[in-house]
């Protein structure tokens, strides 16, 4: 017989079992979500993130408990490294590669700017000298593939190097790429001249679409022999390319670039939501890949940008070394900031399309060095 | 471990990481060079005329952003709603 | 050496292991088909909830055993209660809580309904007496839940407190909930007078695109605090909510009304038909909850239709008592309800945006009392 | 448990569970009340001009119903088809 | 401390654990897709299974292992049987009955048909005399139902007798669909005099909306009585052609069609392609599969046409045998063979239509035999 | 199992495969018949206009196909985007 007095009944309401971790990670998801609709920082993620950080947080719910919805999404698909995967087989399907075919050598710029990646890792290692930080080198590796600009990608390694540190780098990756707009233009100016910046560059070269189809092919096969670490990551990305271009599977495509790619958006922000919880977020650690994530963006920014002054001097000043600031991918925010520059010094020069050969270049750039720290720091 | 044997280990990384990046990348600039002199030579050889223009897109924004005309609704409707080429098994 | 007789194969065919039972839940699958194809009963989820009770059924065949396909569909979605959240989700995303935001007050009319709820919880207890029902409190929560007329409240409550009479208790929800038309009217003719049916309520204020978007936050937010048995449901409710009302994912609002509700509706129906099974189905308290199910519907709309009739008293008139029916839930159909029921007495009286108001606020007064009795009757 | 017992129970459940509804719906009603006022106040303070009419509806019907004109429908391909809004990564 | 010497490093690229039968594997994914995009062979399947053959021959990275996402995908979709029943159901919501019930004898020719099957069933027995062959009864079967023409079929019967050979049976299954339109020509030429070829059938009946509604019910009514283990293909078919006839389910149909279909496709495509391995594919076994598919098509055809000459001689000239062909199923592929066929000879005589009889009855057929199979053979 | 033992299984399942078949897809022609017999019985008596034609199509390929025209397309769009019919809860 139930007979409930008010002592039981008090236990079983939120407010008897909340914890000021909970309360605060709450208003951390708020702030997510504040970001995401008033900022417009990737709203797509972040909604969900945030959400899941709220979701999460509720005391008694376990709602990313082991029998909770949110705990089943990340069994199965971050655990697995399913999700992040699909992603990249979305993006793979939503990205023209012409632009990087038209311009190989653009690809040493997406390759420059992954420099930001090792040198934060040099960072996360050197904290360790302060008191409260205890990085491994999994960890360190974890929270540098920030500097990759790239969502799924630093899910991808984080959920396989540091899976408690998930939230953090994730959250990090994310708003870091929406900062883009922000942090990169200080940096571009700085590192170039006027005359630099006014460099107009030749319109692209016809892509033909035997090329388009070429492209995925060569990008997996060169994967296969050197780098099979990083091949889950450039064979969903190649996979999806290939949907997208080879024509004779528009229904496959279709449903890559959308049903696919929005079913496990909602999931994976709320399955990475699900791992903001006190105990692992609010730590000084936390700060700690805060800083080292906008110090990674930086350094990318720069090291492409100095990628692009080298070309300029080589190509005998054909190349507009801004567009080496895309090479940190965050596709394709980092191109439009580059045009946005670009605008600023030279009203007639429209530096998009250049842009988005470095831009799609990074994301190869950064599954590749996903893929050594995978190789040589995973188990 | 100790955290300069963390740092020695984070340089080495970091050599060896950057210099992977840049072989690949590289050895991948030229394995495109060839596979698109592969392509161009066995588009010409086979008459060759191409529909795919060379201004590069992130798909579907400039189409419905850009030209976002009725013509391309109507395309994108009929592209989506084609059930069609699903042969049935 | 295969050499077969007729013996054997005469014991493969289905007519030689047929049981009357499945026999007859057969004809209860295509009975549900035929209410929802030809009488229009919530087809969306009668069809396969009938088609499923016929697949299931099929002697031999497994289907729904452990390793057929319904089995397995079972296990993943509905023992997890993923699937049942993932259509509260979809819900929230389809949903426009405007009304109900223009008029807040209105949530005591929703509140009022599941006083059906609660009724019905008794009435199962009291069938006690009569030999051959053996409810546990457990089994008379789940029952209950029939009465705040919501699908997947009522699937996801049954899935946690008694997964035995999970496809009974589906099948009486669907089946009141499409005939809400048939069920409400003479209550609401009976209860108020022509006066009070008479009532034109003021136009609906307008509501900001910030108080949309702040209200799944409110509600999460009490619900946290106060009643976190009830947080998966609301918090998927308000999720989906967020994402249709925040306006810069459209690409996941879309694909929550959209993909994943179609998608998860199939299964959703197809696994709860795979629990018609006889030996669940063909008994005495199957009988019981049709009729406590009936009985439910009936409580709950009296109940909202005199907070209807108090509302009335105390604003002086303002509100008419008829929109307390829609407090049940069953959105939008009850709304409707409401509206037809109120045009009967006066030609130029439509009440189906102030309906909408408790309809609404329904659905969120069943998760609460889901909540409640997974709170007190859950282990 | 026997049945008498079990209907105790039930009384209980019912008085118990009807006061939780009341209460958190009513608490709820006030939480609403202020979160408008917050919102009107906020909206008033950032210039304000909004776009939401105040007219609820079930997501789509209307549009597609009632104004199911051509440009509805346009309006309704081109949300549908722009892949366009997904940045890549 | 990490030190990497020049050993290790090499040890971790793929060139240096590369063997012979995974470059061999990685061409044949490159064929199959060449076949998929260039020769337009089931792109749709041929393009996932290429690359998915291609991703899980890449050393070291153990994509189709354990652990790797395409052995998720197996384990869950295939391995369980969801992926080809889904397909099924979504095959079932594409497909219009309607000239089947307009001419139910065409059923006999779709029975005709399979007796590429059982024949094939017999060569499979009989190349165990060549040395190195050893088919198991179950492998016979397995490969047998090559002759149906229908992928989904033999992908699931193949999964539950005969894994090993499952890359290789689908291989084979989808590659002879493809060459239908070679395949076929010549056979139905030759069985058939010009008098028959220039046969035209009078215009189909009307079929009512409630003939096809009831279609569904009618095939899964006669297969739960005699032959209950076709009943889950049988089962899922009728449901998705249920969900498109009944036109109260539009959301539902149309995700069948659409949603479901497209993304079971990707990925049971990938799974099967990940059963693409050396040890398993480059064997002598596989040389016999593809011979023998070819075989079992030939036959298929051939009894498919005499069948069709028999109701020629039986009617009176009113059946045109062409139409017997299109008994194998491969739709619509072979009913638009059928149709070409019948142009040749006539200009003005379209047997599209009637072709779509048999052709759609030929599915019904070779589930039906699976079923058989499944009965007599599976354990 | 010897392969002439395996091969008199063969023979064996090929005769019971084939019957079966047979036999199976018979009974379905006549079940179809008195399906289709009762289908028009009932269809007549109750008024019986009948809105589905006598051409059979896989589906929508004929639509966008033969009658690729704007009206197909916007019938099309509209069927695609009503959210509509789904009843809430
Ligand atoms: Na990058
Ligand atoms: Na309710
Ligand atoms: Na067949």
């Amino acid at each position: 017989m139930i007979e409930i007095g008010i002592q039981p009944l008090w236990q079983s309401t939120g407010l008897a079992n909340l914890e000021w971790g909970q309360v605060l990670m709450m208003a951390v998801g708020c702030l997510l979500v504040y970001l995401a609709v008033v900022k417009k920082f990737e709203p797509l993620l972040l909604v969900p993130i945030g959400f899941g950080a709220i979701l999460s947080n509720i005391p008694l719910a376990g709602i990313s408990g082991p029998d909770g919805i949110l705990g089943y999404i990340y069994t199965v698909g971050i655990e697995t490294g399913v999700f992040p995967l699909l992603i990249f087989m979305g993006v793979g399907a939503l990205t023209d590669f012409g632009a990087l075919i038209a311009m190989p050598w653009t690809l040493l710029l997406g390759a420059a700017a992954q420099f930001g990646i090792f040198v934060t890792l040099l960072g996360a290692l050197a904290l360790n000298f302060v008191p409260g930080f205890e990085f491994t080198l999994a960890d360190a590796s974890a929270i540098a593939i920030i500097g990759g600009a790239d969502g799924p990608t630093a899910i991808f390694l984080a959920s396989r190097l540091s899976p408690d540190l998930l939230g953090a780098i994730a959250v990090a990756a994310y708003s870091y790429m929406a900062l883009v707009p922000i942090i990169q233009p200080p940096i571009m100016r700085l590192l170039t001249t006027d005359t630099e910046r006014n460099v107009e560059m030749q319109q692209l070269r016809h892509v033909t679409k035997l090329e388009k189809i070429l492209f995925p092919f060569a990008v997996l096969l060169l994967c296969a022999i050197f780098l099979p670490s990083a091949a889950p990551l450039i064979g969903m990305l190649t996979f999806g390319n290939l949907l997208r271009e080879c024509g004779v599977v528009e229904r496959l495509s279709h449903a890559s670039q959308n049903e696919i790619i929005n079913v496990v958006t909602i999931f994976l922000g709320l399955a990475v939501g699900s791992k903001l919880s006190a105990d692992k977020f609010l730590t000084v650690e936390t700060l700690g890949i805060l800083a080292l994530g906008a110090f990674a963006f930086c350094i990318g920014t720069a090291t492409g940008v100095i990628m692009g002054k080298i070309m300029y001097r080589v190509t005998g000043g054909k190349v507009n070394p801004l567009i080496g600031a895309a090479g940190v991918s965050a596709v394709p925010m980092a191109a439009r900031v580059v045009n946005k520059v670009g605008l600023e010094t030279n009203h007639h020069n429209f530096l998009l399309m250049h842009a988005m050969g470095p831009n799609v270049a990074g994301v190869i750039g950064s599954a590749v060095a996903a893929g050594i720290l995978l190789a040589l720091v995973g188990v | 471990m100790p955290t300069s044997d963390l740092l020695m280990s984070g340089v080495n990384l970091m050599v060896l990481g950057m210099g992977i990046v840049f072989t690949f990348l590289l050895i991948l600039v030229f394995a495109m060079k060839g596979m698109s002199k592969l392509a161009l030579y066995l588009t010409a050889r086979h008459g060759g005329s191409d529909e795919v223009s060379s201004q590069p897109s992130i798909s579907g924004q400039d189409q419905a952003g850009t030209r976002g005309d009725l013509v391309a609704v109507i395309t994108a409707a009929i592209s989506n709603y084609r059930a069609t080429h699903y042969k049935i098994n």
